[in-house]
């Protein structure tokens, strides 16, 4: 058997649909005989009768909706169409499911499912990463999973946590990425993976760009160097520890994001690195993150706007020559 | 104004009193007593941020709590105190938030119009305005998962929050989902300084109803009667399993936005409007024309309501505010999962 | 489907030909023309990303570009190529867009349906639905600041779009400003996979109008005189003064979402109502049944559609597509303003 | 004469609706004879008639007029009633406002005030500072200023800007700030401020913070510490060649924001001048924030919510200990 990242989202869903009545699945197009632009909820509607809902295309009214359900003790998992949509539900994330706990010490149990990340010829307004959005505003865990085990036992495990979850699920992974089976137990969010070890570079990467780093760490393993990568998992808590303690063994740390590079999460990793591992570095910490503009339709430009393998090669030996 | 809206309840008979009205009409004088209170306190110096009244809208404010029962979600906007007391809310909700006691729903973290208790079903309203009816949507459709019975949602919203794009999606989701809900929007004829003519442009507010299979009913809302009457229907008819209802009840808004604020915008031509009445007036006026109590019960409410306001505050005084070193700074619930930020 | 088209139009007898009938049939036949050859370029694997076209719509969009005038600000949104070409869009811009030539209006920045001409009034819709109507009004607004005159908008929306806040906020701003605004909805009966009972509520989006102060009309948009009569009535009120208008058409969307959707969630029901005839071809029936043009000259229009789109894109086919190296990776104008990011 | 924040930018209003026919001013409260919450536009409507216009309570629309107006040669001023209250417009912004000069060519001159930042009792929903959420997208200036002349000069520059600009006025400085006259010109945008100089440690801050800084130099100057105060003026772009030649004389980096503390402008700084400044820093850069919470209505509570001068001083000390 073998079984992609989209598989195992869906999985994931009709677990959680199975075990336990709270949960239901509300956004556009996901019900009936479809199952959702990218068929993360096939055939999900059929199964469980009721509990897979079309949506109007009204992302601040569906996340709102998912807020009084869960304030009311259901478990809703919202699908998003594209991630790139949920600035239309951004008020809702921010500042209901996120103020909530804290202003009512009443938890609102959502997940809010982002279908995230670049493809080709997508464009502008089909390929953005909104991690940094989230995770800058307090109330919300961020989740962003780089592998199939982690796209299915973190969303098992985000609608199990009383608090609002984000759910960035990377869109180039859907099909490209394949397992040979669902682990029945997953590491706890808030724990990052070293998804490859060494001692001269550590690369600290999440969703998709995890894999562009793995392809260096390989690709420069020809050259004579060990390099760690690791696969932050969850962008909020983001796994301070485990990143020092890496750099503490490489002393230098290079970090990738695929989002637009002014703040996010590529900023948060080396500010954090900075502060608190200054110490640790041999070298000054860098970073790769897209390019400043759009994300643009046209694949030759797509490529080129998005950190890839050739660039964080670049980036990376520079810095193991430091 | 005051001579002005009795004039006018001469000329404008009111609707037979509502078997509720007295009921009605002593959460409207509770509810008065209250906010005076809270604006002197205010103009005092007593109170830290904002502070919100519901001047004239006591008895629309009033026929939303009192139709509901338990079990149903009441969704309150700044304007509603009279409706939450009627709901159930008690007074030292309101005091100790406004004067910051840490033992309020809020714990000092939010304040004034902002409190709620969501497990008590009143839902915890943010600021922006508009977004809490989807939330009331969701909060019905988990009763409706659940299988529970003979719930319904009453949510309040201003003519201004009816313009903003949250209302409409959250209208359009209640309709689609089939809720038994009730949205009760007034019109108070100013959003903060703006008037109608910069909110909206239809002939009348409740001709959005239909767009969205709501049914929709228009109410003087300074008339408590009616207020109780067509409040009270909607609460009805969502309960039966009717379309969600739509109820545009017509008012001035007797005071500032807030009590920062001095209204001097406010026109006179405005205030000499039927809809400009004070419906706690009218009510009163209504009690003294029918005889519906004598002026010693009437003065012994008064007292009573007095008596509990000033409890309320006179507790909330007492006790202490939050502090900074005490606090628990954790926006999340499960502390596992707290980032280690610095 | 042909068939019972067909069959449709002859138990529903299409109006008398609008007088400009047949310069709107030969946009829309154009557009079918253009439309299907996109469609086997992309099966052909020639075009990255997807393809969106309106089939069934061209009727409607066709009158939406018909009666606009230069300095009028035209709106489309996925389904409006007919409109669009017939406002002066050149077929070069799509093929361009579609095929990835780096001298497109969009320069392979951003593809398919997305592109416009800010400068020439066509807005280059951003894929947020119902964000697009408060910008027409904005546009509207200046041209009013600046003193021109005889000017409209014009907005496509879907019946899905309707259901955004963006929409609401829009068209209510529209009739708060009193901008020339028309808007044509198109409830093609399907928003993606999701149907009407899952989108709204009410019994006819037309009754939306009432509630923003808009004049409501609705169309059977398979019937390509109808769409004319009342599309260019709308306009010319518009044009004229008149509050802002807005026209529901029906039809069913012919095609999938996009080519990459093979639409198995349209039922057979469904195909079988009125307005799932197809407008092209009821205008031909038209064109047949009263002998508008003879079957010559028929052809002789297709084949001039035809050698217009081959010509488009063998055009673009040649041209080079944008490299990124060669890019001028900057989001914003004013260059001493660029952010020194790494 | 003594001239508030506020009245400056009321002022620089005045003047540009005088200088320039294609200004308008347009927002919720702004007109009639209140001229906004805050009074920023008092008297203007009258001034200008059918220029300073009320809208309802549409931010998103607003915000999309805006847009359109722009687009067909206006230059128009949104006012939000509160930051907070720019989440509702937030998709216009960044997807609309943002992306427009990339893809179409056409460069969309709107600026957008940001009433922003904490003020006594004002709690969650009125008290946000939005500037990073702004940043982080492209296409967009984001602008803080923090002293009346640049409240005045950047106001003017904003509307002169061919690009969106995202203006954030700090609500605590609206009256707490006076200044004896207005300058007739302005430090250009993308130039940060060398608020006080000092050879011991860089405090680099922006808005209402940079004032807490001052008093911090102020005191620790008490102490025989020379503290050299930053001021960036505009987060995007952020002038990090000024914030490195600083480090370079000290070599020591505090950087200080009033925003929730993951990510956002101080993880920025401090990841461009680890990356760029490594050699540079004698001790590892520090920064404060606010506490990952919403930011509470209680003066106790917000008072230990945002940096003050104490915690600054205490940082500080570390650091320059170190
Ligand atoms: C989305 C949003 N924008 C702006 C505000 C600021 N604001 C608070 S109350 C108010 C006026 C509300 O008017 P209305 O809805 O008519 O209610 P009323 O105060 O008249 O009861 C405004 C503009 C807000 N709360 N939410
Ligand atoms: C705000 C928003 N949410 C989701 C989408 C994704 N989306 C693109 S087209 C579409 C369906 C549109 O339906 P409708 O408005 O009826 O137009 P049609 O495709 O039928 O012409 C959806 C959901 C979007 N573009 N914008
Ligand atoms: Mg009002
Ligand atoms: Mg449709």
């Amino acid at each position: 058997m073998s079984i992609t990242y989209l598989e195992a989202i869906r999985e994931a869903q009709a677990k959680l649909l199975r075990d336990d009545e709270r949960v239901f699945i509300y956004g556009q197009d996901v019900g009936g005989t479809f199952g959702g632009a990218f068929k993360a909820t096939k055939g999900l509607a059929k199964e469980f009768p009721g509990r897979v809902l079309n949506t109007p295309i009204s992302e601040d009214a569906m996340v709102g909706a998912a807020i009084g359900a869960a304030i009311e003790g259901m478990r809703p998992i919202v699908e998003m169409q594209f991630a790139d949509f949920s600035s239309i539900a951004l008020n809702q994330i921010l500042n209901n499911a996120g103020t909530h706990y804290w202003r009512t010490n009443v938890p609102v149990p959502i997940t809010v499912r982002l279908p995230s990340g670049g493809t080709k010829g997508s464009g502008p307004f089909h390929s953005q990463s909104m991690e940094s959005i989230y995770a800058h505003y307090p109330g919300l865990i961020v989740m962003t999973p780089a592998t199939v085990e982690d796209a299915y036992t973190m969303l098992i495990e985000a609608v199990a946590i009383d608090d609002p979850v984000v759910y960035c699920e990377h869109k180039y992974l859907y099909y490209h990425l394949k397992a040979d089976k669902l682990p029945t137990q997953g590491v706890p969010t808030g724990t990052a993976r070293i998804a490859r070890e060494g001692r001269d570079l550590t690369i600290v990467s999440y969703s998709a760009m995890v894999h562009e780093a793995l392809a260096v760490a390989e690709q420069l393993a020809g050259e004579g160097f060990e390099i760690e990568v690791i696969d932050l998992r969850s962008v909020k808590p983001l796994d301070t520890n485990t990143v020092l303690a890496s750099v503490a063994r490489t002393g230098r740390l290079l970090c990738v994001g695929e989002s637009f590079p002014w703040g996010g999460v590529t900023a948060e990793v080396i500010a954090r690195a900075a502060a608190e591992g200054f110490h640790l570095l041999d070298a000054a910490p860098q970073r790769l993150n897209a390019k400043d503009t759009p994300i643009p339709y046209h694949p030759n430009l797509w490529s080129a706007h998005r950190p890839n393998a050739k660039e964080i090669a670049r980036k990376a030996r520079a810095l193991l020559r430091e | 104004m005051l001579q002005t809206a009795q004039r006018q309840s001469k000329t404008k008979k009111p609707s037979p009193p509502h078997e509720r009205f007295l009921e009605a009409y002593r959460w409207m004088l509770l509810t008065r007593t209250l906010e005076e209170k809270l604006v002197s306190l205010y103009r005092g110096g007593l109170i830290t941020g904002g502070v919100y009244i519901g001047k004239g809208q006591e008895a629309v404010s009033a026929a939303c709590g009192l139709f509901l029962q338990k079990g149903d979600i009441f969704a309150p906007l700044i304007r509603d105190q009279a409706g939450r007391s009627a709901f159930g809310e008690p007074l030292l909700d309101v005091t100790r938030t406004y004067l910051g006691s840490r033992q309020g729903p809020m714990r000092g973290r939010d304040g004034n119009i902002h409190r709620g208790r969501p497990q008590q079903n009143q839902l915890a309203m943010v600021s922006h305005l508009g977004a809490m009816i989807s939330v009331t949507v969701g909060a019905l459709m988990a009763k409706r998962f659940k299988g529970e019975k003979d719930f319904i949602g009453l949510a309040c919203i201003g003519e201004g929050g009816m313009q903003t794009g949250a209302f409409h999606e959250g209208m359009n989701i209640a309709a689609v989902e089939q809720v038994p809900l009730v949205i009760v929007a007034t019109n108070n004829h100013y959003a903060y300084s703006t008037q109608n003519d910069r909110e909206f442009a239809c002939h009348d507010l409740v001709d959005r109803a239909i767009g969205y299979g709501f049914e929709g009913y228009s109410l003087d809302g300074t008339d408590l009667s009616a207020c109780l009457e067509i409040i009270g229907g909607a609460v009805k008819r969502a309960r039966a399993g009717r379309p969600p209802q739509l109820v545009v009840a017509s008012v001035l808004r007797l005071s500032g936005h807030g009590e920062h604020d001095d209204a001097s915008y406010v026109t006179e031509e405005i205030k000499r409007e039927p809809f400009a009445r004070d419906c706690l007036k009218v009510a009163e006026q209504t009690i003294a024309d029918l005889n519906l109590v004598d002026a010693k019960t009437l003065t012994e409410w008064r007292k009573e309501a007095v008596a509990k306001v000033d409890e309320a505050i006179a507790t909330a005084q007492k006790e202490a505010p939050p502090e900074g070193d005490k606090e628990d700074w954790c926006a999340i619930s499960v502390r596992d999962l707290v980032d280690s930020l610095q």
